[in-house]
């Protein structure tokens, strides 16, 4: 596509490279540090799962477990490898038999690190193709069945049952949805496990868990045959246990995960050295398993104004692009997040969302935006909601935006009902179509109101990263730079979760997981050692 | 997620939970007052919970509302029979081909929208030549006599030209409902017919948006046709019926 | 406004030739010829109003009795005024007497043409000029009150009740509406005589009458002057009654009026020498009075495709634009008709929409275009017909439109009910402000789908006027060129009333317009004819 | 046009037509007895002439509905009588002036949106200083000590920091309320608060899009706050209020 807004590529460029060096600066600091759900995700990846007779899901008791041995810096992969191999078990039965108290990993005996090395690398082969298998899998259906065209049409359930879930679910691909998210319960993001098994009561959403993910998995496969149409499954990679849903995401087939690298820290009350050593290994994982990722920007507009902040979410974007790139994300995964939350009584406010999605648009190119539909300003009258909604779509349309999260009349009242997605849906299908090709066919005059919009939003944008540059991302989290929050870079939820890497930290994952992105090993890895040469 | 077919009620996410939106006016003038009236009505009509998310001023003492509430009443759906238009539907051609072997002669059918109402593309979509969604109307059917006599046709003109014509089928557009004008007026020709004792001779069809078949046989009518009905839908009933009647005559 | 879209010029000027054509060869015609609506028209306009004892309007029962003497090629004026000089009465007396059966005209003695020529004059000037009063009165208050901005919000109320009607409109404009159009009742439009008196019993409308006229100006005047914004009445100037209508509606201070040159002949088979007559004289009455016509171009769409015939619509408007130019009627009031009326579910239709709506703007730069929403493929699906009205005052804001005659949700079930109103009211206002300047914001793409499709429409249009100017007006309509309906130059309604003026005719009225307008004489106007001259 | 204030119904276009607009979905396949069962139910919420005006399939054997009808109901609209929040509303300066006139102390406020829910922005647009809707929150507020403890609070954190404040008044916002969880979170409030005997102590006032003053009196708060209240409202409410316990006491 041709610029149909002449933004100065320049500019474009400083906020790009400020961008980046706000990552890499950050990403210094992530290779020297693991977390706890970084660790408990290295377990599923081995295969490791269920709950203890607490309840407590295995790889919480085997983190655990490690960690009040204090040989958590070294990465739980070491000892269960090492009891693996010394007890001849699967991860699986070790970390049972750590469960039931019959072990103390740390205490075994400890088999030549070379002997784990091999091991390591081959449960990390293993794993990963299973991820790998359901890509491709993933791509076999899609070239089979087909796929709605874009923008996709995202709609949300979120019951609180995961059967009654699995049913809307069905009934909106029926209507015409291509993506299927299941919003999460409230209160979820902030618990540091996952919890385990089909789960039928939540508020406002349904529980995140692996069963929960296979069953709506099982239900929009069956849909999406019958349908002749791929159907794509959403859920959040957000929150305490950010790399762990990355890892359940990838081995149940999820397509499609909100992942951001700042939310947590700034909506979340989440430690930020926890959230950001999260997302880095969060994203490798989604990377690899070929989900797309979207971003959180929208939430910059929910509690600032959508016109005065609208920088805040370029900036946002920006930054969440280099961290993606880092973790070896092509721009083809990045669903970059951003809103149409403009005050709808703004004389000329559509002027300014249009300025907003068609500069976005042109500066990620290649990107599948996610565009969220009005919440702020959605009210009790669910007439007018509805064609707030339309603007909406119109506003996608013409610029031409990757996902659509459908807007929902019924916003201001309720989550989803089943007919509230049926007409949201039909909404989007008749303004998409009625205004296929509208997009092509209108200009914006040259050193107008739009462009004249986009061009300041940009501006504001490259001055506030240029800034953040300056004084690096910890800093400006701190002194309230995004979001007008201000968080400390020791406290928020979370922050005893993270651990510094000891010298003989050792995660095959990771490792694999690089070597597979084509992405560079972190410095002492056992994959650049030459140990594993033969 | 099983679903009690002997007591459905209103479905939002949950299974019984009995969502419901409601909206109307009350002649109020708008405030908390009008807003617990607009709260009272719901739960008169079954809603319980009822939450008023809407209510804007209409100026003149009015205030409209919207509300939504989880309703209480439940239906027998297993129970539920609706009676149907029972002839097969077939095409254009079998129904030429079914007038030529099972009638012998043309079928001369008369179409019009009548009374005072003037809105003829629902009986053109019948019986035009080019028809309506890619349906033929009955004109180009070779073995009927199609007459369209366009809007509104008065009763008694209706009745003449069918004697004139010796018609075997009247069909009779209403749109126009306002104040059950329709009724007025569709009920009218049945007695006029039958008056005229004519009308065991003629089978008498009626549709328009707001036309069924139940509610066609009530008003006396042999079918009722509503919205989306195509040519052959009419004519498949009308030759059947036609036959049936020669059968049994 | 400058050119968006790029169009021939030439063509243009063709097609308005062509019209302007069509136009004077009927004038010709018409001016040989005068109907009984008309000659009615010239009672009200004296003053003559009320009924008989078989509530036959006064009008009609003079017009018959004259005609029934075979007296009424010489116009009914001369036999009335010769009446009010003879008895020293005033019209309205010699119309009781001649209802009572008290009097003949054709048999009084006769009064010298002369005298009887001043008596008109003074007539004409006293009932002109308090239409000439109504209209400064309106001067006044739009003055003093102000008015909504353009495009103009117009709402109907159709109850059949006239005070149920009165409070509808009350609402309507504390709601926001600009114009309140009275819906009449089905079959009116067929009725050779204006019924009488409040009515509160129609059907699908109100019945129009003077008296209802009158209750809803004073409604709306009192609403007016308590929102601060002077309120437009609109009702139809069409039918049988058409001049009629007309004089009402100057005398009572109507502001808008359905009023089209061929709507009669085409969707009511109306016989066409009738309504071409008679909208000659309707159409001075309402250029006098400062009213904006309606032109019913929305009419061609409802039976025929919009796309299809979309240049039927714009050749009727060119139609239109000379017969009213013919009648002394300033583009700043010819309310060219046109509508959003195609199907929904076209892809690109609403390319096709705007195409349609930027043309017509652009060829009658001066009219205030008068915009009919989406009603044939409005369903019972509120919700979705709400976001149809949604892209309707989309395309009207974008186009510059001058009268938006709101589209319901409820279109396709009942005359809209007092909340219907209300939605749509803040549908256009929300799609009017939030877009207001985007129409220059935006350019078409040269050579793109939108300038095709104009520039193709104009073609069409530029063919079938030439055409219809070759053959003239009323061959055309004999053969169906216009709306695929037949009309036989003898057949249709109304044919009985057309009077073929004799050599005495007098129509004082007439003059005295055609003087006030600036309009040249008929041929043998007494004005002409330097009897008047002291 | 005269409107008996003791029976009012639903209007559309002519008093007391009772006209209503109801949509709502049914776990039964699309089809003719689907419409039936609409029908019936809207019929059974004392609709008279129900209409199905659309019918959409949803899959999954779900159906969809939007109906009109007359409703029967009436309500005595003259006999309402609705509990409102019954202090005089004062502006910025005047509460100010109040507190400093008839209180003689700051008062200290508590605020925070409680439970799981983690919805600020009502709170904030209360408690900030930019406040909301051009009005100033209560920490711009001279007189008033304001403490906005953020989101996601459990009510023991909340009683506990009331305590160590000596707080006059807990201002607790509540938005979610899928599944009544709103009403169990507030409710636990206030019997936390009479457990440990400080009820008495504290103004206790919840606010949301959800709540409205009679209920919130009815779960035991001494004040409810629904859409578009801005913080001289509550702050009216809060000052006199503590001025009248005082003098009482
Ligand atoms: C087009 C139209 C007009 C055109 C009609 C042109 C024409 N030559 O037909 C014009 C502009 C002239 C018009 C005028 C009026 N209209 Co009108 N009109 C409509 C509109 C927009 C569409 C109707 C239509 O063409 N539908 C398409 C056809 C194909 O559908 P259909 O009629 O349902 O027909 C199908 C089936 O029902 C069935 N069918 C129909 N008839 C028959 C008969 C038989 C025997 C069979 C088997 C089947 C069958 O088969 C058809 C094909 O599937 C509707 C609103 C809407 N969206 O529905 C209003 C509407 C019908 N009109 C209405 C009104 C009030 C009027 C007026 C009275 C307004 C006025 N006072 O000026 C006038 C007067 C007309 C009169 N005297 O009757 C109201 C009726 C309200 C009510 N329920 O009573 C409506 C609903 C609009 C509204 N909300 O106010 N109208
Ligand atoms: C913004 C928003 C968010 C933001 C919140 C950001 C923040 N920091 O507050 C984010 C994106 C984080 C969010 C998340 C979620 N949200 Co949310 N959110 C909204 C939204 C769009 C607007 C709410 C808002 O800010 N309104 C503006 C304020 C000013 O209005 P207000 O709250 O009513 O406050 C006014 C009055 O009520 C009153 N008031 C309010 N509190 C108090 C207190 C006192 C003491 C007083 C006196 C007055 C008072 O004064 C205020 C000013 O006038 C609504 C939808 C909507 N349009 O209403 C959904 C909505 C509230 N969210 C909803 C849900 C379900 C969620 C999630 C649970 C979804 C999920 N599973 O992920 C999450 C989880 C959050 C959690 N744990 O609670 C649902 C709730 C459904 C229900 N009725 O239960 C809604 C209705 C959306 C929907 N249809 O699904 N949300
Ligand atoms: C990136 C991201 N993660 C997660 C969430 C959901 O919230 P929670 O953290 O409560 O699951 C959102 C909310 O929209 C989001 O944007
Ligand atoms: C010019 C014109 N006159 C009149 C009418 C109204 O119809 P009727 O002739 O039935 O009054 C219309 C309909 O829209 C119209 O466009």
């Amino acid at each position: 596509m041709e610029g149909k807004l002449r933004l100065d590529q320049r500019k474009i460029a400083r906020a790009r490279e400020a961008a980046a060096q706000i990552a890499w600066d950050v990403d210094a600091f992530i290779s020297e540090r693991t977390t706890v759900a970084v660790e408990r995700t290295v377990l599923r990846l081995m295969g490791i799962d269920g709950v203890d007779a607490d309840q407590v899901p295995l790889p919480n008791v085997v983190v655990d477990h490690v960690a009040e041995s204090g040989e958590l810096e070294s990465g739980v992969a070491r000892w269960v490898i090492n009891g693996v191999i010394q007890l001849s078990k699967t991860p699986q039965e070790v970390a049972e038999m750590v469960a039931e108290g019959a072990i103390r990993l740390t205490e075994l005996p400890q088999a030549d690190f070379r002997e784990i090395a091999i091991k390591g690398r081959e449960l990390a082969s293993r794993g990963l193709d299973r991820i790998r298998d359901n890509r491709s899998q993933r791509d076999q259906m899609i070239q089979r069945l087909g796929e709605g065209p874009r923008p996709y049409l995202y709609v949300i359930v979120a019951t609180g049952d995961i059967y009654e879930d699995a049913v809307q679910g069905k009934s909106a691909a029926r209507q015409g949805a291509d993506i299927v998210a299941v919003i999460r319960s409230t209160g979820q993001s902030l618990i540091d496990y996952v919890p385990y098994g089909a789960t039928r009561e939540g508020y406002g959403g349904t529980y995140a868990t692996q069963e929960n993910f296979r069953i709506m998995r099982r239900a929009l496969d069956e849909v999406g045959e019958e349908e002749g149409r791929y159907i794509r499954l959403c859920n959040y990679c957000s929150g305490l246990c950010m790399p762990e849903i990355a890892a359940m995401g990838g081995l149940e087939r999820l397509d499609v995960m909100l992942n951001d690298a700042l939310y947590g820290i700034l909506f979340r009350d989440i430690n930020m050295q926890r959230t950001l050593i999260d997302q880095a290994f969060s994203r490798m994982i989604n990377a690899y398993a070929g989900i797309m990722i979207n971003t959180g920007e929208d939430n910059y507009l929910t509690t600032a104004d959508a016109v005065a902040s609208a920088h805040t979410v370029l900036a946002s974007q920006f930054i969440n692009e280099q961290f993606a790139l880092l973790a070896g994300l092509p721009p083809a995964q990045m669903g970059l997040g951003h809103a149409f939350e403009i005050n709808p009584d703004l004389e000329d406010g559509l002027l300014l969302e249009l300025a907003q999605a068609q500069m976005a648009r042109q500066i990620f190119p290649d990107a599948p935006l996610k565009y969220m539909p009005p919440t702020k300003h959605m009210t009790g009258n669910i007439f007018k909601g509805h064609i707030q909604d339309a603007m909406f779509n119109l506003v996608s349309i013409l610029t031409n935006q990757g996902v659509q999260l459908l807007g929902m009349m019924t916003e201001a009242m309720h989550t989803p009902h089943i007919h509230d997605r049926k007409l949201a849906i039909e909404n989007a299908q008749y303004i998409f179509n009625n205004a296929r090709h509208l997009g092509e066919e209108i200009m914006y005059r040259p050193g107008g109101r739009v462009e004249r919009r986009a061009q300041e939003v940009l501006d504001q944008a490259v001055d506030m990263l240029e800034e953040v540059k300056r004084i690096g991302l910890f800093a400006a989290l701190e002194q309230g730079m995004l979001a007008d929050v201000k968080r400390g870079l020791e406290s928020g939820k979370g922050l005893s979760g993270v651990v510094h890497k000891g010298e003989t930290y050792y995660n095959p994952f990771e490792e694999e997981l690089r070597e597979r992105l084509q992405l560079p090993q972190r410095e002492g890895a056992v994959h650049d050692s030459g140990l594993l040469a033969n | 997620m099983t679903v009690d077919y002997s007591r459905i009620k209103p479905y939002g996410d949950t299974m019984n939970d009995g969502a419901v939106q409601v909206s109307f006016s009350l002649p109020v003038p708008c405030g908390e007052e009008a807003r617990e009236a607009a709260r009272q009505l719901a739960a008169l009509m079954g809603l319980e919970e009822p939450q008023v998310y809407h209510m804007a001023d209409l100026g003149e003492s009015f205030t409209y509302f919207i509300v939504y509430g989880k309703c209480r009443h439940t239906v027998d759906f297993s129970t539920i029979r609706v009676p149907k238009v029972d002839s097969a539907k077939m095409d254009f051609y079998q129904i030429n081909q079914f007038i030529r072997e099972r009638i012998g002669r043309k079928v001369v059918v008369i179409g019009a929208c009548t009374g005072t109402d003037a809105h003829t593309v629902g009986i053109d979509a019948i019986m035009n030549m080019k028809g309506y969604n890619g349906e033929y109307g009955l004109e180009r059917y070779p073995e009927i006599d199609a007459y369209n006599l366009g809007s509104q046709v008065l009763n008694e003109e209706m009745l003449a030209k069918a004697l004139e014509l010796n018609a075997d089928a009247l069909l009779v557009s209403q749109v126009v409902t306002q104040k059950g004008v329709h009724i007025a007026n569709l009920t009218e020709l049945v007695e006029m017919a039958e008056a005229e004792g004519i009308r065991d001779r003629l089978i008498l069809v009626c549709g328009g948006p707001r036309i069924n078949h139940e509610m066609a046989l009530e008003l006396g009518y042999d079918a009722g046709f509503g919205p989306g009905s195509l040519a052959p839908d009419v004519a498949s009933f009308v030759v059947q019926e036609l036959e049936r009647r020669q059968k049994t005559r």
